[in-house]
């Protein structure tokens, strides 16, 4: 990170500050893109005469959940293994 | 439980998310004015998706705190 | 938000900056999305002997765009009457 | 009227879309060359696209004045 | 970009440390995201008896980046000639 | 040569780009456990990923490097 003329102390308070935004929209972002995705994959209508979800489909969206932090773990023990 | 979840979220990209995911589901075909049936499908789709946010959400906090409590 | 060595002035600064490059971006951001999303929808081929939008196309595009609008629109009174 | 509202739009922007949605459309079969048939269908799928982008543009911004004037 | 209670080396400042951030981004965003289109496009499947990519596959992978830097390339001019 | 780029590469952005890219083609159907034949799966699209990564990264550097020395 080059910024010539901000000095130390700005520059730490600066990432600070950009970190910390970061990180509250990161979480809702997490749980936004996992519905999208496990929208697609378990949700396959929305008709008037059915605005609930069922129970497979309940179901189906709890073990995306569970697979896609599954995967990411696994993938993060595997690229750690390498190094 | 979803309203105090949702006063956290985003609004505008809860918004964004429920009309990018309906809009695919209710509107396959498009036609010159919003219908009594695109509202329904919309609302049925709305309820829909705020249900599964909220699946979501509680799965992914639950195993996030599970996982975190291994260390 | 927590910036705990800014002051209020320039935190309310970098805030005003950061809105400002922001509303500037959504708006051409959002025309680029209407736009990738609508055209999906509506156009069906780009062949060599037809590089302009016929009429049907056209009022695809324009139904489309405002579909989009009235669905934002109908969400966001929707959750409001929630509250 | 597409220059001038091209001259606000983000210039990468632009091309980026233009890329990932004639991309699709124009290399379904993708080859060892940029044939000129590669050329002929960018070359209408990018006016096609511009075309398209002012038409969602001129129809977005004048929905949104139109509610704008209902408060 | 209005910003009136930041002067005019500040901003500048502010803007430099953005743009380098942002370039930083910008080309493993670039790779990332060409890595992700030509996977769909050249990728079948990942089985567990063929975790290596094949001849034919990084053939296409070679010729998905080179048809997509042809594509930007021939877009930059063609919108430059328009002005 | 895969490591030195993952260096740089920001580490979050690959798990969640190995991620999307192989949940797709790893879990047609989710079933209730991460079972072995997914971490097979999950296994050798990691590493097809990441040799994708790999040639995409050298192919494009090696483009763009070719195109400067073009002025």
């Amino acid at each position: 990170m080059s910024s010539p003329d901000f000095d130390q102390k700005t520059q730490e308070e600066l990432k600070k500050f950009l970190d910390a935004e970061n990180a509250k929209a990161q979480m809702q972002s997490t749980i936004h893109e996992f519905t999208g995705r496990c929208w697609d994959k378990c949700i396959k209508s929305a008709t008037s005469n059915n605005n609930k979800i069922d129970s497979t489909e309940k179901a189906c969206l709890e073990n995306c959940v569970n697979r896609f932090v599954d995967t990411s773990m696994f993938i993060v023990k595997r690229l750690q293994n390498r190094n | 439980q979803v309203k105090s979840e949702m006063a956290l979220a985003n609004a505008q990209e809860l918004i964004n998310k429920i009309n990018n995911n309906c809009f695919n589901l209710c509107f396959q075909n498009i036609g010159p004015s919003f219908s009594n049936n695109d509202q329904k499908c919309v609302t049925s789709c709305m309820d829909k998706y705020m249900e599964a946010w909220d699946i979501v959400s509680r799965t992914y906090v639950g195993r996030v705190q599970k996982e975190q409590q291994k260390f």
